[in-house]
């Protein structure tokens, strides 16, 4: 049993909980033992990094300070955008030390330090193939998922850019075609494997974003693919929950589901669908997986409740001058 | 791994005068920039899958760059409709990290208040005050806020896609704060008094 | 240690490189601090690091080696050897008490006369602020009062 | 003469330089300091003079060396590396051994350097010191003459080795012409037509590739190879293997009716560039020099199942032999030509560009057998189904080169080719042709014109580096084409143009075993891996092992008119060489004292240049002045101090340590 320590991000408790429900139900089989990094924080995604250089790098760096203090050497993301961010902040820091030291005086003030270059930080994909071992995880296999056609999405900010040389290649990289392989799926030739789901840009330029939607499901569409496979949390909500709004867009019909990779391996190894997070997906998986015969669970449906005191945030308003500010502020 | 001295970062950069924009941008940018190494040849503009929306394609934004165009670059909406999928940088053949000079672009135009359109620049400052308050995203609050102000129209069509994500677990109305949200303040206050250059 | 401490330092070249870079220098009328003296050696990988010991010990208060970059070396690849010779040696002299920022391994091409002024200025700056090492006098007095490395 | 402390006689010279010296150093007091300060040193006479280098200057010194028996000389004045020859030759004259001369470099190192006078002075004064010390140790030299070997040999047959080893051959001398394949031709003889005058490669190179063949003074060594090479500049040893061809050439006629009959047909790699076939048994092509056929092993029915042996009932004289091994032969030669060439770039690195992955596109090696008449398709150019014309084709820049991901240089020749192709296409189809590049490098004779010549037959340029290739089609337009994904960059937007072809105009790379075989010959490679000149500019074809030449692409890339070039120069050098009979050494080399060698070998793996050897009879080892270039890197390495270098040995450097040191050792001072 490998220990890791564990940086799940923001969105495996939010919109990705079927990635960590299927993370953690396969963790243990597999023999990849997980420990969270104590009162992690948001590694800022592309939103932080663009707005102010210092702390956003603070903020990233607060948990790896956090993580050298859990005393393993590895740190395991299973979300590409945090993978990315962590191993980007490690990498700069040592790159350019005049920002590790800006950085570390930062973390001072908390009572923090980090030591660039001191972690390994891994993407799951990766530890999976690397130190799991694909022979291992054949030889665990209970249900081979032979007559699924997946389309392998591993998107951008795994293989690219790459600063540690773990992956095979930054254009068509080969490892989630192997572990989808290893499960006994069908994996299709799909042009889309690493191409863009659109990003941040379904939020502040939504006709952007469908555009990249479309080809990604229609790349996958023609490759005949009955469903398609991620590692990314944020590839899985663009692709996903944003499908309808993008058949509005174009005046499409696609009915392409998306499911985390760990979602399939977990299928693979014998579980239930409804303990690996199956049904929580917008677009329904139903078809795709009566073709192996696997029934999806109904949907739990988890009406939200009235709470009182909802902290409903505060809008920003610009005054007078142009300048952006709080209403409360405003108005005190 | 190649480490380099800001001193040495500056000293790639010759003639002061003319690279001055080019030379802030790239001291400001988290590594190693090699901004000016740009030889102008467009497979960061070829790459990018979101360039047919973007003002400048990423090569011209350099040669803008170059040419002192201080309010033309800060005002494009370039590094907004930057996707993030760093195809341009592993594909750049003198490794320009092009992407994050995109993110040191958005910040100088927030700083500068430069921008054009307001959406993105918004969107990236609500994201920054949830994180700052809670420690970690709070999508609910940034939806609602970022449609509420920006897309009310779009906010119909999006409701529906909120409720399903809602109905099925996958968005919390409820934001999540961590322990250490003082430890982290200190550090983003500190962080902030701070700059590189 | 006084304010008017000037340091000596003896500087190794490579016939090849670093001398002829010390030559442009010169050539350039390029300014530098005139502490350091030079020793010519065919190639950096003729260093015995005797020669390192034996600068120190007769008043030397640095050494400067200095050689083709890594790949131009004139000999192939002698001054890889140089290298490892170079920090083997700073080992030594750390495990002898002598600070091992006292000696510097600088590349300069024969093109690099700007590179060599600045590395001599920088190094006799670095050795300025290590005072004086004064091995001799010590050597003469009390062995213990060698100093001891940071 | 009889009592000077024990010590030999010096003379210090100071030079003033005009005002070049004396301006920053005060001449006067570095001359009586000298007399006084050093007279226990040995120093007997010391003058200033304006010009040393003058001929009054020089007259001076060899005046002294005669009538006050001057053992040695110190001149204070400029670097070593502009008057220690004049010097060094004044004493000469003098009677003096031409190395008991020093010069103290007091102008490059002291003069122009410094400005405070006082401090100056100063330091002109440690480093006079450091000279006299220094001479005292110096012990006389005798320069070294080695006799040259008249034959040369010549690695590598490509149009390079081939040009060299005519030159030599042609002046009246031996040349041993050594190729790893089974012909010679190299490159060249894979192309169609050659820019910018578009003259067909084998009707300029198959001449030529006979005359080698045929040439009384060239002994051919083809599918062979340079394993050991001994000796030094003017007497080299070099082992070569032979491979076997398994069949006796003094029997085989070349009729290639084995070629002919042979079942096993397999694909070419090599000649045809992974697009033919060729048999088991095969020549590279019909033109092949020399003629022999060559079994294929790995892929021959015979040697893999003990079965067929059709070659061997079908020849008409007996010639084929299973049997054969390979053999070793030894030649001697004065001088060694290096005219290895190139690799071509592997372009399935670039994984965007899709090679390997999408059938329509070819590396430029491909295209080029592709529009040979004598190649696969002959001379058609058509999609990898082998039939279809295509009708659009996309020419493609730098893949491979000029980028960090990959190679960082520029492989020279890509634009032009590229541009020939962009001409081949136009007149062979009539296909619409795009040319992607960055910059258009088009500097050598007639070489614009034919970019002029191309614009004008219409093919559409674009000024951008393609950033992708792919087959997936985002619509009608592009559904089943290739698309091309390039921001125009002169128009500023990004552009996705679908086409039927693409040809990856491949750069050149250094062979992959270039840094072995540098080894082998004492030769080391640039950081990017090309065969290191000894100066870029003005001894390009000569290394710093004397006696082995570089030529053509194994330099770096060019295209052929410039290699053919520097296999002639090389061979000029080579003629000049061996038209004066004999080499002139520089005697700084290392010795090592046998009686004090423990036989440790720690000095054996050091010597880049394969100096030193161990005498396993007598437990020593030993190294060859003729080889050794005199770095002295074993001297610094020898456990037991029992390598000396002559001319910078242990005592010399320690002396002028002591010397430029002199002012602040209490002990010595």
């Amino acid at each position: 049993m490998s220990a890791y320590t564990f940086y799940p991000g923001c969105a495996m408790e939010s919109n990705a909980k079927a990635y960590y429900t299927s993370l953690m139900a396969v963790a243990k089989p597999l023999g990849i033992n997980l420990e969270e990094i104590e009162d992690w924080n948001c590694c800022g995604a592309t939103e932080y990094v663009g707005m102010n250089l210092i702390p956003a790098y603070s903020l990233i760096a607060r948990n790896l300070a956090l993580a050298a203090k859990m005393g393993n050497k590895t740190v395991l993301s299973p979300c590409s955008a945090c993978y990315l961010n962590l191993a980007k902040a490690d990498h700069y820091m040592t790159e350019r030390p005049a920002l590790g030291e800006k950085v570390n005086e930062a973390l001072a003030a908390g009572g923090l330090h980090y030591q660039p270059g001191s972690l390994d930080i891994r993407h799951l994909l990766d530890v999976l193939i690397n130190d799991i071992g694909l022979d291992n995880l054949k030889a665990k296999v209970v249900r081979p998922l032979k007559g699924l056609r997946v389309a392998p999405y591993m998107g951008c900010m795994v293989p690219r850019p790459d600063y540690n040389n773990r992956w095979s290649d930054a254009e068509h990289p080969v490892e989630l075609v192997e572990v989808l392989q290893a499960i006994g799926a069908e994996v299709v030739d799909f042009p889309g494997a690493a191409t863009c789901c659109g990003g941040h840009m379904t939020q502040i330029g939504p006709e952007t974003a469908f555009e990249l939607i479309r080809r990604l499901i229609s790349s996958a569409e023609r490759s005949q693919a009955d469903i398609m496979v991620t590692v990314c949390p944020m590839c899985q909500v663009n692709v996903d929950a944003y499908q309808g709004e993008t058949n509005r867009h174009f005046g499409t019909n696609y009915q392409m589901p998306i499911v985390f990779f760990t979602q399939l391996v977990g299928l693979a190894l014998g579980f239930p669908p409804d303990k690996l997070g199956f049904g929580t997906e917008i677009t329904s998986t139903e078809k795709a997986l009566a073709r192996i015969g696997v029934d999806i669970p109904k949907p739990t449906e988890d009406t939200p409740h009235k709470q009182a005191g909802l902290p409903m945030p505060s809008c920003l308003r610009k005054n007078a001058k142009g300048k952006v500010q709080h209403a409360e502020k405003e108005a005190a | 791994m190649p480490t380099m001295t800001d001193e040495q970062v500056r000293a790639h950069l010759t003639h002061e005068e003319d690279l001055s924009l080019l030379h802030e941008v790239s001291m400001k940018t988290a590594g190693v920039s090699r901004l000016e190494m740009c030889i102008q040849c467009g497979s960061c503009g070829g790459s990018c899958p979101s360039g047919m929306d973007m003002d400048h394609t990423p090569r011209m934004v350099f040669a803008m760059l170059r040419a002192g165009m201080r309010d033309e670059v800060l005002q494009s909406n370039t590094p907004w409709v930057c996707v993030s999928c760093y195809h341009c940088v592993v594909r750049c053949p003198q490794n320009v990290h092009i992407t994050d000079v995109m993110y040191t672009l958005k910040a100088m135009a927030i700083r500068e208040k430069k921008y054009r359109d307001v959406a993105a620049p918004e969107f990236a400052e609500t994201f920054v005050e949830m994180v700052e308050k809670y420690g970690r995203s709070y999508e609910f609050g940034l939806a609602t806020r970022h449609y509420l102000k920006h897309a009310p129209l779009r906010m119909v069509g999006m409701a529906a896609m909120g409720l399903g994500m809602l109905r099925k677990g996958r968005m919390s109305m409820k934001p999540r704060t961590i322990k250490g949200m003082d430890q982290l303040t200190a550090i983003l206050n500190k962080a902030k008094e701070m700059e590189l250059t | 240690m006084s304010e008017h401490f000037e340091p000596v330092i003896i500087g190794f070249t490579c016939n090849w490189c670093s001398y002829r870079a010390a030559d442009l220098a010169g050539t350039a009328r390029l300014k530098y601090a005139p502490n350091v003296r030079l020793v010519r050696l065919m190639c950096s990988g003729r260093l015995d690091p005797t020669f390192v010991m034996k600068a120190l010990s007769d008043g030397a208060d640095g050494v400067l080696i200095t050689g083709c970059h890594p790949g131009e070396c004139h000999y192939v690849e002698q001054n890889y050897k140089t290298l490892r010779r170079y920090l083997l040696l700073r080992r030594l002299l750390q495990g002898m008490g002598i600070a091992p920022e006292r000696v510097k391994l600088v590349w300069a091409s024969a093109a690099e006369g700007a590179k060599l002024a600045n590395e001599i200025n920088s190094f006799v700056e670095e050795v300025r602020a290590l005072g004086p090492l004064g091995w001799p006098q010590k050597l003469a007095g009390n062995v213990k009062e060698v100093e001891v490395a940071a | 003469m009889s009592t000077n402390n024990g010590k030999p006689k010096v003379g210090v010279y100071v030079c003033h330089c005009g005002t070049n010296i004396a301006h920053t150093v005060d001449v006067e007091q570095v001359r009586d300091w000298a007399a006084q300060a050093l007279g226990a040193e040995g120093v007997v006479i010391a003058r200033d003079y304006k010009f040393m280098c003058s001929s009054p200057g020089q007259e001076l010194i060899e005046k002294d060396i005669k009538e006050l028996g001057l053992e040695r000389v110190v001149v204070a004045a400029c670097s070593p590396h502009l008057h220690e020859m004049t010097f060094r030759n004044a004493s000469k004259r003098a009677g003096l051994n031409p190395y008991l001369t020093e010069l103290a470099s007091i102008r490059e190192q002291v003069s122009w350097v410094h400005t405070d006078k006082g401090l100056a002075t100063e330091k002109a004064k440690a480093v006079v010191a450091g000279a006299v010390e220094r001479v005292v140790k110096n012990e006389p030299l005798d320069e070294i003459k080695v006799p040259i070997h008249p034959a040369t040999l010549v690695v590598g047959g490509g149009i390079t080795g081939i040009q060299a080893a005519l030159e030599i051959a042609n002046a009246g001398y031996k040349v041993y012409l050594v190729e790893r394949e089974p012909s010679i031709g190299g490159h060249m003889a894979q192309f169609d037509k050659t820019f910018p005058t578009l003259d067909c490669a084998a009707c300029i190179l198959t001449p030529r590739m006979f005359e080698t063949g045929m040439h009384p003074n060239i002994e051919l060594l083809t599918w062979s190879e340079v394993t050991q090479v001994a000796g030094y500049v003017g007497n080299f040893t070099v082992t070569i293997k032979k491979k076997p061809r398994y069949l006796k050439e003094e029997l085989c006629t070349g009729c290639r009716i084995c070629v002919e009959k042979c079942p096993k047909k397999v694909i070419d790699h090599v000649y045809e560039a992974g697009i033919g076939y060729r048999k088991a048994i095969y020549t590279s092509s019909a033109q092949a020099v020399p003629k022999f056929p060559v079994i294929d092993t790995a892929n021959c029915n015979f040697f893999q199942k003990g079965t067929c042996k059709v070659c061997e009932k079908s020849c008409p004289t007996n010639a084929i032999d299973y049997e054969q091994k390979e053999q070793f032969l030894k030649v001697d030669v004065g001088n060694i030509i290096l005219a290895t060439g190139y690799d071509l770039f592997d372009a399935r690195r670039v994984s965007n560009y899709g090679y390997g992955r999408l059938a329509n596109v070819f590396t430029s090696i491909e295209f080029e057998r592709m529009c040979n008449a004598a190649g696969p398709t002959s001379g058609k150019i058509v999609l990898r189904d082998g039939q279809t014309t295509p009708k659009t084709v996309g020419i493609i820049h730098c893949v491979g080169s000029r980028d960090r991901n990959y190679n960082n240089y520029c492989s020279s020749i890509c634009c032009m080719q590229s541009l020939k192709f962009a001409h081949l296409v136009k007149e062979r189809t009539g296909a619409t042709v795009y040319d992607f590049y960055i910059d258009m490098r088009t500097p050598m004779k007639s070489y614009d014109e034919f970019y002029q010549r191309v614009l004008e037959e219409g093919t559409l340029f674009v000024r951008g580096k393609v950033a992708q290739v792919s087959d997936a089609a985002r619509n009608a337009q592009e559904e089943g084409k290739l698309i091309i994904q390039v921001e125009d960059t002169l128009v500023g937007k990004q552009r996705r143009i679908p086409v039927d072809m693409v040809i990856l105009s491949t750069g050149m790379q250094p062979r992959h075993d270039a840094k072995e075989v540098g080894k082998l010959f004492g030769i080391g490679c640039s950081s990017d891996g090309w065969f290191t000149e000894k100066h870029a500019k003005l001894d390009p074809v000569a290394t710093m092992t004397e006696g082995v030449l570089i030529a053509g692409t194994a330099a770096g890339p060019k295209d052929i008119p410039a290699s053919v070039a520097q296999g002639s120069a090389a061979a000029a050098r080579v003629l000049n060489l061996i038209m004066r009979h004999e080499v002139t050494l520089e005697p700084i080399k290392a010795i090592i004292k046998q009686w004090q060698c423990s036989g440790c070998r720690i000095c054996n793996g050091l010597c880049p240049f394969n100096a030193i050897s161990f005498r396993a009879e007598r437990r020593v080892s030993e190294i060859n002045p003729a080889l050794c270039q005199g770095c002295g890197t074993c001297v610094a390495a020898c456990p037991a101090g029992a390598i000396s270098g002559s001319g910078f040995s242990n005592d010399q450097i320690l002396a002028q340590i002591d010397g430029l040191l002199m002012d602040v050792n209490p002990v010595s001072a």
